[in-house]
């Protein structure tokens, strides 16, 4: 019998545990529809691949273009749009993009912080200056025809085409 | 058979994840209704799991005890195997519920040959053992998903999970070590013709149950990338009661949401339930005091005795003609003979 | 592994096959005598009964062997043929493995089972012994319990 | 041809175990309990029949009865409606049970066992099971379920042995108990278990031996012992105002081996003066109502502190018996304490206080003896068991029902200089059970027992064959009785005897003249055993 109370407070407990997330949703709830405000280049309005390929997948794109470039020495990247661009998260990357101001955000925001890239690279000093600012917010998806991939399967998993991650570049 | 028929359940789900998503009311459904009814039914089931059997009371202190008892002050007691303390009783408890001792015990290694032999019982311990605390991990780093800003023990949680450091996104050692139990577990209720002949629907739904949920978390995460940003948006709103429609959900995402709200509402109804019940299982949780201290039966009721007095009436003649006292004889008198 | 141990191999698979479905993988594979005594038993003593049957048939060795397979076979719930059958298995087991069964040793073979069978008799004699045995110790108590002397 | 004949195989059906299927096999069965004993207890449907006959004769509403009964146990047990509940079938249990070990009958796997009745509380006590039947595990209660558990929950000896490597503790005995239970609602009982709660209901002991003759067999071993030692030893019975009750298993003052375990108290007791005295009206500790319901097991328990009450006595010491302890330890002072008329009990020889008895004022002879001997105050010589090599059988009860496993080792140790431990895995909390506890210990399911104890025999033959071990020594009043007849089948030449048989053999007493014999009347030991290496077979 008066293990009762033992359990009640017991399962109490696991009831304020597993709720956690809502209250403290409640009580912050202005800003939590706020994505990160990004900051985005000023003198570029495309990224080297779909703005929803690179959101959900750059590491992909970065670790292919580390092994290529390190292993192959593949420096040379075609772009989805056929620009050509240089293989190199500090000068391409970084060249457009600010470390503190994009990556960091977004990687806080979704509770990925610090990965190794920087371990080694550093944001360079004369940083892209930031221009225009601006909430993320979700793209509609890309048209049908955006669709390169004969992998069907997989992009009607993912929602998205499947982007042209960069086997070699030619 | 009741393998075949779980399978192709969890099947139907994972479909019905897939595809629900192409219609504004499948969508609506999946991203709401669904999410907020599995909630409410899992705690709300849970709860009354539970208080059911905290209500049913424990009429006898009836532990299973494995060491030496308290006796002697000389005799040395096992004292978290049979503990007499409420501190041996913790420590018993924490240890058949983090390191599942109980199963351990079946766990007998030997050194043969000068190696270390593991038996099969050894490894349904280890496959249980690494599965659970695996999923534990698991669900702790999807913290992340419902907290903001993300308590930074989630990031150290996640940081000591992918610290081999492979690859983009990082490879989470609880993801292979989940898989691979998971595995084993199914493979052995497969397997071992015992275990299978005891084996019920439910036992194979909620492995596969959770091994959709694993495999479709894995893609997301390693091979079909999904947005995270929607999903965590999505994932706090769900948790502020505002959510938004976010068509950058994936299909694939929304399939792992059904299979998730399935095993949250399916929970409470199963043998999933041992989640809440370890803790009260009366064999374990009390200590082996039952001659120190009385424990109270609550409906303990009078019962039909045949009494003393009924006794001597009965035997009297008999009792008298082999000299043994009555009740009002002098009981000095009584040893005489 | 020589021709010797794929026919032990093999006569110990059919003999465990005799136990149900659920059963037989626990009895070949748990390797401790005394969580499984019942497959230590039929490995141990098949492994001498085959040795014997191959070499000397060394009494001394076969009968006890004999004794411990039939003696738990004997409480079972077999029928008395399924609890000696184990013996024919042999013969199937020699013939998988080398496509013949030599003369000598089928003769041993039926000897074995014959012997198999007093030993299975013996074993059921003794087991009705015993109960008589408490029967009657039952008996003294309701004699007893009647107000007689022991 | 010759092929074709070789091929014939026993496949085993390869059934659904939730199809209700049940044969009673002659010598594997028990007996239904005889109708007179069921009247004289008052319990429902006395009744000729026998587990064989097609027609159980069970009451019309038979069906509502053990739903009835069920609910109602499912709201007064957790331990009931937790076990139905949290079972994951990983199968650790499975291997752990003598009788399956034995056997090989899959429904005697521990968890096969219990999933019987849950079946049965899946269709009827839980929502998934009220809408999708089997599908949810669940099946229909018929008179065949009813046959099963008869066959099953009397090929359990309620051992715990399953309860200590589950996961969640999940104690089969507690659903055996349950069953039994639900079955003595529609009277299908054994009559092993029921004739024996009647005999020790009317005469106090499970022989039903009566006041007499209870004087008599008590009277005889005093005898006996005073003749063994040329001492006037004397055991009085419900003298009044004496400072200890002493309460032991019927058999101990009826049947052999256990009789020389007597003869070993009578003597101890002697030795040290305890001022003691055994009572006629509660002279059996033994319970088998336990066996059947809890009720009767508090309808039998009753006795004892009654009896202590009416005698005046401070403290209750108990014998060597096993289950008769499960409800010492764990039942009786819940049932029928509060004891507050009795004091803690405080050892008069050596003034230790029995802390862990403080409640129920009951103490072992096993904690009793060991503290004596720890100070001092016994004079042995343990030569006098030398022709003894003794092992020790911890008893399912005394050993995972309340943890007695040095006390009677510390004693052994100390009266016997020849003595070899059982494999590590087959004693203490995970020994073998000797399979014929819980009321199973009759003559007609001789088979089951003989299936059920081979575990146990097992590990007996190894430490015969590696130490020359001849004597199994128990502390429970069951295995004293049924052992013999098990290791005569298996292990010939294995003796049985009680922790204070030993006892009594060392015990140098004032007074008494020189023993040529030892309590069972055999020479002793000066032609000793061969020596250790002379024994020594060869086991792999």
């Amino acid at each position: 019998m008066r293990d009762r109370i033992w359990i009640v407070a017991g399962l109490a407990v696991f009831v304020a545990l597993i709720t956690a997330p809502f209250w403290r949703a409640r009580r912050d709830v202005g800003d939590l529809a706020k994505l990160p405000v990004l900051t985005l280049p000023a003198n570029q309005t495309q990224c080297v691949a779909p703005v929803a390929y690179m959101r959900a997948s750059h590491m992909k794109l970065l670790m292919a273009w580390r092994y290529q470039v390190v292993r192959e020495d593949e420096r040379k990247y075609v772009a989805f749009n056929g620009k050509v661009y240089q293989k190199n998260l500090t000068e391409t990357c970084l060249g457009c993009h600010n470390k503190e101001q994009f990556c960091d955000r977004c990687h806080a925001y979704a509770g990925v912080p610090s990965p190794y890239c920087w371990s080694c690279h550093n944001q360079p000093q004369a940083g892209a200056s930031a221009v225009s600012a601006a909430a993320l917010q979700p793209q509609a998806q890309p048209a049908p025809g955006a669709r390169r991939s004969p992998d069907r399967l997989l992009s009607r998993m993912s929602g998205w085409p499947v982007s042209p991650v960069p086997r070699r570049a030619q | 058979m009741s393998a075949l028929y779980s399978l192709l359940a969890v099947l139907a789900l994972v479909a019905a994840g897939l595809e629900g998503g192409r219609t504004g009311a499948g969508r609506d459904a999946l991203t709401l209704i669904v999410p907020y009814a599995a909630f409410t039914i899992f705690l709300a089931g849970f709860c009354v799991r539970v208080l059911r059997w905290a209500w049913a009371p424990v009429p006898f202190h009836i532990p299973t005890t494995c060491g030496q008892q308290k006796s002697l002050p000389w005799i040395r007691q096992a004292k978290v195997d049979n503990p007499s303390s409420k501190w041996g009783v913790l420590a018993r408890m924490a240890a058949e519920i983090l390191l599942f001792r109980s199963l351990f015990r079946n766990n007998r290694a030997r050194m043969a040959e000068k190696r270390l032999i593991l038996g099969e019982s050894k490894f349904l311990w280890l496959g249980a053992l690494a599965f659970h605390w695996a999923l534990l991990l698991i669900l702790l780093r999807h913290l992340r998903l419902f907290i903001q800003p993300v308590p930074a023990w989630v990031n150290g949680l996640e940081r000591l999970d992918g610290f081999l450091q492979i690859g983009a996104p990082q490879l989470y050692i609880s993801d292979v070590i989940l898989l691979a139990a998971l595995a084993y577990l199914l493979y052995r209720r497969f397997r071992d013709p015992a275990v299978r002949y005891i084996s019920l629907f439910t036992d194979y739904f909620a492995l596969f149950l959770l091994l959709a949920i694993a495999v479709s978390g894995v893609l997301m995460r390693y091979f079909v990338r999904v947005d995270v940003l929607s999903v965590k948006q999505f994932a706090l709103s769900l948790a502020a009661f505002r959510p938004v429609d976010l068509r950058a959900l994936s299909p694939l995402f929304l399939a792992h949401l059904l299979l998730v709200c399935t095993l949250a509402a399916y929970l409470p109804f199963s043998k999933l339930m041992h989640m809440g019940g370890i803790f009260l299982s009366p064999t374990r949780n009390l200590a082996n005091d039952s001659r120190r201290k009385r424990h109270i039966n609550p409906w303990n009721y009078p019962v039909k005795k045949h009494t003393y007095a009924e006794w001597e009436e009965e035997f009297h003649d008999k009792l008298v003609a082999a000299g043994i006292p009555l009740e009002d004889e002098d009981a000095g008198k009584a040893h005489t003979d | 592994m020589s021709a010797e141990q794929a026919i032990l191999q093999r006569w110990i698979e059919r003999t465990l096959k005799s136990y149900p479905d659920g059963m037989a993988g626990f009895l070949g594979e748990e390797r401790d005598p005394f969580r499984n005594p019942v497959g230590h038993t039929l490995r141990e003593n098949l492994t001498t009964l085959l040795q014997e049957l191959m070499g000397t048939m060394d009494q001394k060795r076969v009968a006890p062997a004999l004794d411990a397979l039939v003696r738990m076979r004997a409480v079972q719930n077999f029928s008395p043929a399924e609890a000696v059958r184990f013996v024919f298995g042999l013969r199937q087991a020699v013939f998988e493995v080398s496509g013949a069964v030599p003369d000598s040793l089928a003769t041993r073979i039926d000897e074995l089972a014959l012997m198999a069978f007093d030993q299975y008799m013996s074993c059921r004699e003794q087991i009705f012994e015993l109960r008589a045995k408490e029967i009657r110790r039952r008996a003294q108590y309701a004699a007893f319990e009647e107000g007689e002397e022991p | 041809m010759q092929e074709k004949l070789i091929q014939i195989e026993q496949e085993p059906p390869r059934g659904d175990w939730r199809d209700p299927h049940v044969e009673f096999h002659k010598g594997a069965m028990c007996y239904s309990a005889a109708a007179k004993n069921l009247t004289y207890l008052g319990l429902p449907n006395p009744r000729t029949w026998q587990p064989t006959d097609s027609n159980w004769k069970l009451p019309p509403d038979w069906k509502k009865i053990i739903l009835a009964g069920m609910k109602e146990r499912l709201k007064k047990y957790r331990s009931f409606r937790l076990f139905m509940d949290i079972c994951v079938r990983c199968g650790a249990c499975a291997d752990k049970c003598q009788f399956y070990l034995g056997s090989a009958d899959p429904k005697n796997m521990p968890v096969a066992r219990a999933e019987l009745m849950r079946s049965i509380y899946r269709r009827y006590f839980t929502l998934t099971g009220r809408i999708f039947g089997s599908l949810a595990g669940g099946r229909e209660l018929t008179e065949d379920v009813i046959k099963e558990w008869y066959s099953y929950y009397y090929q359990c000896t309620e051992c715990r042995r399953c309860s200590v490597y589950c996961p969640y503790g999940i104690d089969t005995a507690e659903i055996t108990m349950m069953g039994r239970e639900l079955l003595t609602l529609i009277g299908c009982n054994i009559n092993w278990v029921m004739e024996p709660v009647a005999n020790c209901y009317r005469t106090g002991n499970h022989l039903g031996i009566q006041p007499h003759g209870f004087k008599d067999s008590i009277d005889f071993a005093a005898n006996e012992a005073s003749e063994i030692t040329g001492l006037k030893i004397e055991a009085p019975i419900n003298r009044k105002g004496a400072e200890v009750l002493f309460v032991m298993p019927s058999a101990d003052y009826f049947a052999t081996p256990h009789y020389y375990t007597l003869l070993g108290y009578l003597m101890l007791f002697h030795q040290i003066g305890l001022d003691y005295t055994v009572s006629a009206y509660a002279s059996e500790g033994g319970n088998f109502g336990f066996f059947a319901s809890h009720e009767l097991m508090k309808r039998l328990n009753a006795k004892i502190y009654d009896e202590a009450k009416r005698l005046g006595v401070k403290w209750i010491l108990g014998g060597e018996c096993g289950h008769m302890w499960r409800v010492l330890h764990q039942y009786m002072d819940t049932m029928n304490g509060p004891a507050d008329f009795l004091e803690v009990p405080v050892s008069p020889f050596t003034g230790t206080v029995f802390e862990n008895a403080r409640s129920t004022k009951m103490v072992h002879i096993c904690e009793f003896t060991a503290d004596l001997i720890h100070h001092g105050k016994l004079k042995l010589d343990p030569s006098r068991n030398d022709h003894w090599r003794v092992t020790y059988h911890d008893s399912c009860n005394p050993a995972r029902g309340m943890g007695l496993l040095e006390e009677p080792r510390y004693i052994l140790h100390q009266v016997s200089r020849r003595f070899h431990e059982m494999p590590e895995n087959t004693i203490r909390e995970q020994t073998f059970c000797c399979g014929s506890g819980a009321g199973l210990g009759t003559d007609e399911n001789l088979e089951v027992r003989l299936r059920g104890g081979f575990p146990r025999a097992n590990a007996v033959r190894y430490v015969k064959q590696k130490h020359g071990v001849n004597l199994l020594t128990c502390i429970c009043a069951i295995d004293k009785a049924t052992l013999p007849t098990l290791l005569e089948y298996w292990v010939p030449g294995v003796e049985v005897g009680g922790v204070h048989e030993l006892v009594g053999n060392a015990l140098v007493m004032t007074g008494e003249k020189e023993r040529t014999t030892d309590l069972r009347g055999e020479p002793l030991a000066s032609a000793a055993l061969p020596a250790s290496g002379e024994m020594e077979a060869v086991h792999a």
